[in-house]
C-alpha cells in the first residue's frame, strides 16, 4: 500500500470513527469522565483534516506522523496521547515507499509496546491493549490481510468481551475498583471500532 | 442546557478571552492561541517557576491560582482534558526564571503522559523539572495506593504552600519538597448531587437520579464509593470527615486547616451547613482547626455537590498558609 | 431537591453557626440567636457604622459584606425574607461608633417596613440615621420610577464606596450621598435560566421550563421583561447591556466598571464568557471599563443565571472602588 | 366576645389558615417570590404557639399584642410586618374586657388604615386591601355577626375577583407591571381564606 491509498483508507475510517461518539462517550461515562466520545470524534475530524494537507508523494512514515499530530492536540487526552505516540512509535518503523502487510504488523506491534512502555500497561489491566494485544496476535497467526482483519477483530471483540469481568487497573477507571468489573473498556472498544471501520472502507 | 455559551466548540477559547479581557495587568496570554497564561510579570528572575495545568471546566482550577504567591503558569486544556505537551513546555519556558520549575498539578493520566513529555522537552533546553502529583481524593484508592489517587480540590493547599516558597526564593528542591509534603499530608473526599454537562457533548456525563448522591465523587463526575438516597448535611459530612481524619491518622492535639469547596451549583450557605458539621466532629475529636477555607475552590462546571480537604499543619506549613497570595480569582493578606 | 442541609426549619440558624465558626476573628454575633453580626471590631468609634440586611439565600449578600471598608453590621433575615425589625434595631446599636449610622439594602418592601421601624427605635437612643435603597435593578421599573426599581447585585457598588466612605472617617451626610450616587449612577439586568428551591418549601419558586430564559429577573426570581427560548451567551449579553447603557445616558469616552455576577449554578467559566460579549460592546460604544468584577456577589440559592452591572464612575468613585476591603467572602487591597 | 373565646376561636383559625399555604405559595410565586406561603404557615404556626402562654385574664387588646409579635417575627415579610402592625393598630381600640361587634368593626378599620399608611397603598393598588376595605364596608353595612361574615366573605371574594384585571402598583408584584394582570393578589386571597376560616371555625 502505497501514501495516496493509505490517505484514502485512512480518512475513510476516521470518517466512519466520527460515528462512534455517543457509543463511547456513553462508555468513558460510565468507568471514567465521558470525553472518550470528543477524543475520538474531533480527534478523527482533525485526522481527516490533516489529511487533505498530506502531499501524495511522502512516505507512509510521514503520514501516521501528520495523524499522531492531529490525534494529540486535538483533545489531548489519555487517549490521544497513548495513540499519538502509538502512531509515532508505529511510523518509525514505515520509512519506504510502500508498506506491505508485514509492515503493517511491526507498526501495529511497535503501536502496542509504545502504549505498554508509556501507560506503564499490560493486557488484563482492562485497557485499550486487552483489545490491542490478542487482535495483534490474531495478525501474526492469519496468512494474509483479509483473513488477517477478520481474525483479528474477532480476537478483539472477544478481547473487550472478557476483560469486562477484570476490575480496571490503569486510568480514571483504576479508581472504581470493584464497580468497574462488568462494563466493557472504552478505550478496547474504540480500538474495536477502528478494526471494523477498516474492514468497512476495506 | 441551562447554559450561557456561544458555539460548544469555542467554549475554552471565549472563555479563556474573557479572563484576558479582565484581568490584562494580572495575566497574559504566552502563545498566541491563549491556552498557555502566565504572571504579567513572569518570570521572575532568579525564583522558582510553578506551572499547572490541566483540563478546563474547574474554575478557578487551574488557571485562577496563577499569581503572586501562587503559580506561574498554566497550560489550558479543553473542557475535562489535558493541555497538550507543546503547551505543558511553553508554560515551562515562561515560568523559568533560572532557578527550575515544579510541574503542580492534578494526577490524571493524560496530563502525566503530557507533562512528562514536557519535561522531556525542558531538558534538552537545560531547564531542571521536578513534578509533583495533586493525589489527595481518598476515594480513588486507598492508602497503600495513595500516589495513584486522583487529585482534587486539596491541590489548592499545595499551590499555596509552594507558591509561598517559590515566592521568597526558596529552591527547586526546597519547593518539591514542601508541595509534595502538602500533598501528602492532606486528603480529600467529594459527595455529588448531580451530574455535569460538557458542553461540547450536551448531555450529562453520567446519570444521578434527582434525589441520589455520590459519595467519593471525582471533579471529573467520575465514580465514588458509595452511591444512595441523598442523606442530611450533617450525614453527608460524617460519611466526608471521618475517612480523611483516619487516612492522614489525626488525633486529639493535632492540627489541621479545613476546605470545604463547592462543586459549581451547591450555594454557599450549604456549604456552611457542611462546614458546621465538619467543624463539630474536628472539635469532638481534639483536633484543633488552624485554619478555615470555604467557597469554591475547584468545580466541575454545573454539578451540584461539594467536598471536604483537610490539611495537617505544623508551624512551617501554617506559616506558607499565611503568607500573601494574590491571583485575579484567590487574595488574601498584603499586596506588596 | 438536591440540597445539602438538614432541618429545612433550621437552614439559616445553622448557615449562620457555620459562618461564625469558620471567621471568629472577622464576625461576632450580636444577639444570641446569631441574627444580627457585626465586624469583630464594631462598632468603629467616630466613625459612621453601616447597616445592612435583608433575606437569606443570596451569599455573599448580605453578611458577606461586612468588614473592613465595607459594612459594619448586618441583620440577617430567613430566606428571601426580611430580617425584623427588633433584629435591625440590634444591628443600629452594633453599629453605632458615635457618628450615625447609615441604612444601606435592597428596596424591598418586607425590609423597608422593618428598617424603618428599627430607625424609629434607634431615634428614641438619638441614634441619627440615614437610609439608602439598592434600586439598580432597571428590568423592574422604567427610568421614570427609578427609585421603586429593586435592589439587586449592584448594591456591592454602593458597600464598596460607601464602606471606604466610612472607613476613611466621612460625615454620616457625606457617606450617605456617596452610596446614594453609586446607587443612581449603577443599573443592573438579569437573566435566569432554572428556579430556586426555597428549603421550607421544597418546590421551585417559579416554573422556568428547561431551555427557556427568563430576561431581566430579579433575585428572589422575580419574573422580568421577557420570556422565550435561551439564546446563545452573546445574544444574552446584548439584550442585558444594552438598557444598562441607555438608562445610565453612558456614551464615548465615559468610564464603567463592570460586574458580572453569578446567580448560584452558573459556572465562572460562563460568566467569562459573557463578560467577554460585555466588554465587546463596551468598547465598541467607546466607553472605557476602568475597573472589572466577575464572580458570585449576590445569588440566588442554586438558581442559574447570571446580571451585569454598569457603574459610572469617575476619579473620586474609582478611589473608593480601589480602597481597601476585607471581609470573610470579599478581599481586596492591603489590610491594614 | 372574652378574651378565652377570642384565643380558642384565633387558635381554630390559625391552624386551619395553614392549610392555604400551598395555595398562597403558588399565587405568591407568580406575583412575587413564592414565600406568602411561608410567612402565612410559620406566622400562623407561631401565634397558635403564642397563644399558649397567653393567660385567660388579660385583655382581648393584649391577645391581640401578642398575635402581632408572633406573626412578625416569625417569617418577617412584608405582609408580616403589614399584619403586625395592623394587629398593633386595632389592639389599640381593644382596651376593655369584652369586646362588641362594633368594637370587631373598629378593630378592623383601624387596622386597615394601619396597612394603607405603611404601604403607602389604596384600594385599587391590588394588595391585600383590595379584599378587605370592601369587606369592611360590608361588615358596616350589616346588622350583626352572623350576616355581616357573610355579606364580607363574598365582598372580599368579589375583591380578589375583580382586582385580577387590575395591574400591580405596591411591592414585588409591581415590578411585573402589565404581566401581573389576569393574576389574583395572593395577600388579597390570603384575607379571604382568613374570613372563610372565621367563618367555619365559628
Ligand atoms: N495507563 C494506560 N495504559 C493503557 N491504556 C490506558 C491507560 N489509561 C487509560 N487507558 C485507556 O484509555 C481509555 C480512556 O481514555 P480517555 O477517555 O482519553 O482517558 P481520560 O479521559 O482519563 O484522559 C481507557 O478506556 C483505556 O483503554
Ligand atoms: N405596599 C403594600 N401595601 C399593602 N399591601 C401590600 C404592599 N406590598 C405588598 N402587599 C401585600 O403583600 C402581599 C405579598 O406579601 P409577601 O409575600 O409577604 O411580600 P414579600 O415577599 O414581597 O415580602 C401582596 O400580595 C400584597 O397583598
Ligand atoms: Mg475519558
Ligand atoms: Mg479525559
Ligand atoms: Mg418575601
Ligand atoms: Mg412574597
Amino acid at each position: 500500500m502505497k501514501t495516496p491509498e493509505l490517505k484514502r483508507l485512512l480518512v475513510a475510517v476516521m470518517t466512519g470513527m466520527q460515528q462512534h461518539a455517543d457509543e463511547l462517550r456513553a462508555l468513558d461515562a460510565a468507568l471514567g469522565d465521558g470525553d472518550l466520545g470528543i477524543t475520538v470524534s474531533s480527534g478523527a475530524r482533525a485526522v481527516v483534516a490533516a489529511l487533505e494537507d498530506v502531499p501524495d508523494d511522502v512516505s507512509p512514515g510521514v503520514v501516521a506522523k501528520s495523524c499522531a499530530r492531529a490525534f494529540a492536540t486535538a483533545n489531548p487526552s489519555t487517549m490521544a496521547a497513548l495513540v499519538a505516540g502509538a502512531l509515532l512509535a508505529g511510523s518509525a518503523v514505515w520509512d519506504r515507499e510502500e508498506v506491505s502487510y508485514q509492515d503493517a504488523l511491526d507498526f501495529a506491534e511497535a503501536a502496542a509496546t509504545s502504549i505498554s512502555t508509556r501507560g506503564k500497561s499490560q493486557v488484563g489491566d482492562k485497557t485499550i491493549l486487552d483489545a490491542m494485544v490478542p487482535a495483534i496476535e490474531a495478525l501474526k497467526q492469519s496468512p494474509g490481510p483479509a483473513a488477517g482483519l477478520e481474525a483479528a477483530i474477532s480476537a478483539a471483540r472477544r478481547g473487550v468481551d472478557e476483560s469486562q469481568a477484570l476490575q480496571s487497573r490503569r486510568g480514571r477507571a483504576a479508581w472504581l475498583q470493584e464497580r468497574s468489573v462488568g462494563l466493557a473498556d472504552p478505550g478496547a472498544t474504540a480500538f474495536l471500532r477502528f478494526l471494523e471501520e477498516v474492514e468497512r472502507a476495506g | 442546557m441551562k447554559k450561557l455559551i456561544n458555539d460548544p466548540e469555542r467554549f475554552v477559547d471565549e472563555m479563556v478571552e474573557g479572563v484576558l479581557l479582565a484581568h490584562p495587568d494580572r495575566l497574559r496570554a504566552v502563545t498566541p492561541d491563549n491556552r498557555v497564561l502566565a504572571r504579567a510579570d513572569a518570570p521572575v528572575q532568579g525564583h522558582v517557576g510553578i506551572v499547572t495545568g490541566g483540563g478546563s471546566g474547574h474554575l478557578p482550577l487551574f488557571k485562577g491560582y496563577v499569581g503572586k504567591g501562587l503559580c506561574t503558569a498554566v497550560a489550558v486544556g479543553n473542557v475535562f482534558s489535558s493541555p497538550s505537551s507543546e503547551q505543558c513546555y511553553e508554560a515551562t519556558k515562561a515560568a523559568d526564571g533560572g532557578a527550575g520549575v515544579l510541574y503542580l498539578y492534578g494526577n490524571y493520566g493524560g496530563d502525566v503522559l503530557n507533562f512528562d513529555l514536557a519535561a522531556d522537552l525542558a531538558q534538552l533546553d537545560d531547564i531542571p523539572v521536578r513534578t509533583v502529583l495533586g493525589a489527595d481524593d481518598v476515594a480513588s484508592h486507598p492508602k497503600e495506593r495513595a500516589a495513584d489517587r486522583r487529585g482534587v480540590a486539596g491541590i489548592f493547599f499545595a499551590y499555596k504552600c509552594a507558591g509561598a516558597a517559590a515566592e521568597r526564593g526558596d529552591s527547586l528542591d526546597e519547593v518539591a519538597r514542601i508541595a509534595q509534603q502538602a500533598v501528602e499530608r492532606c486528603a480529600t473526599m467529594g459527595i455529588g448531587l448531580s451530574p455535569t454537562i460538557l458542553p461540547a457533548a450536551g448531555r450529562p456525563t453520567f446519570e444521578l437520579p434527582d434525589g441520589e448522591m455520590e459519595i467519593g465523587i471525582g471533579i471529573h463526575g467520575e465514580p465514588g464509593i458509595h452511591r444512595g438516597a441523598l442523606e442530611s448535611a450533617d450525614r453527608v459530612a460524617d460519611r466526608l470527615t471521618a475517612p480523611l481524619v483516619e487516612d492522614l491518622g489525626l488525633g486529639r492535639g493535632d492540627r489541621v486547616a479545613v476546605l470545604v469547596n463547592g462543586l459549581g451549583a451547591t450555594p454557599l450557605e450549604e456549604l456552611y451547613i457542611v462546614y458546621r458539621r465538619v467543624r463539630q466532629l474536628l472539635d469532638e475529636a481534639g483536633i484543633t482547626v488552624a485554619r478555615t477555607y470555604v467557597g469554591e475552590f475547584a468545580t466541575s462546571l454545573e454539578m451540584a455537590g461539594a467536598s471536604v480537604s483537610l490539611l495537617a499543619v505544623d508551624d512551617e506549613r501554617l506559616a506558607l498558609l499565611d503568607a500573601p497570595a494574590h491571583s485575579p480569582f484567590f487574595s488574601e493578606g498584603p499586596r506588596s
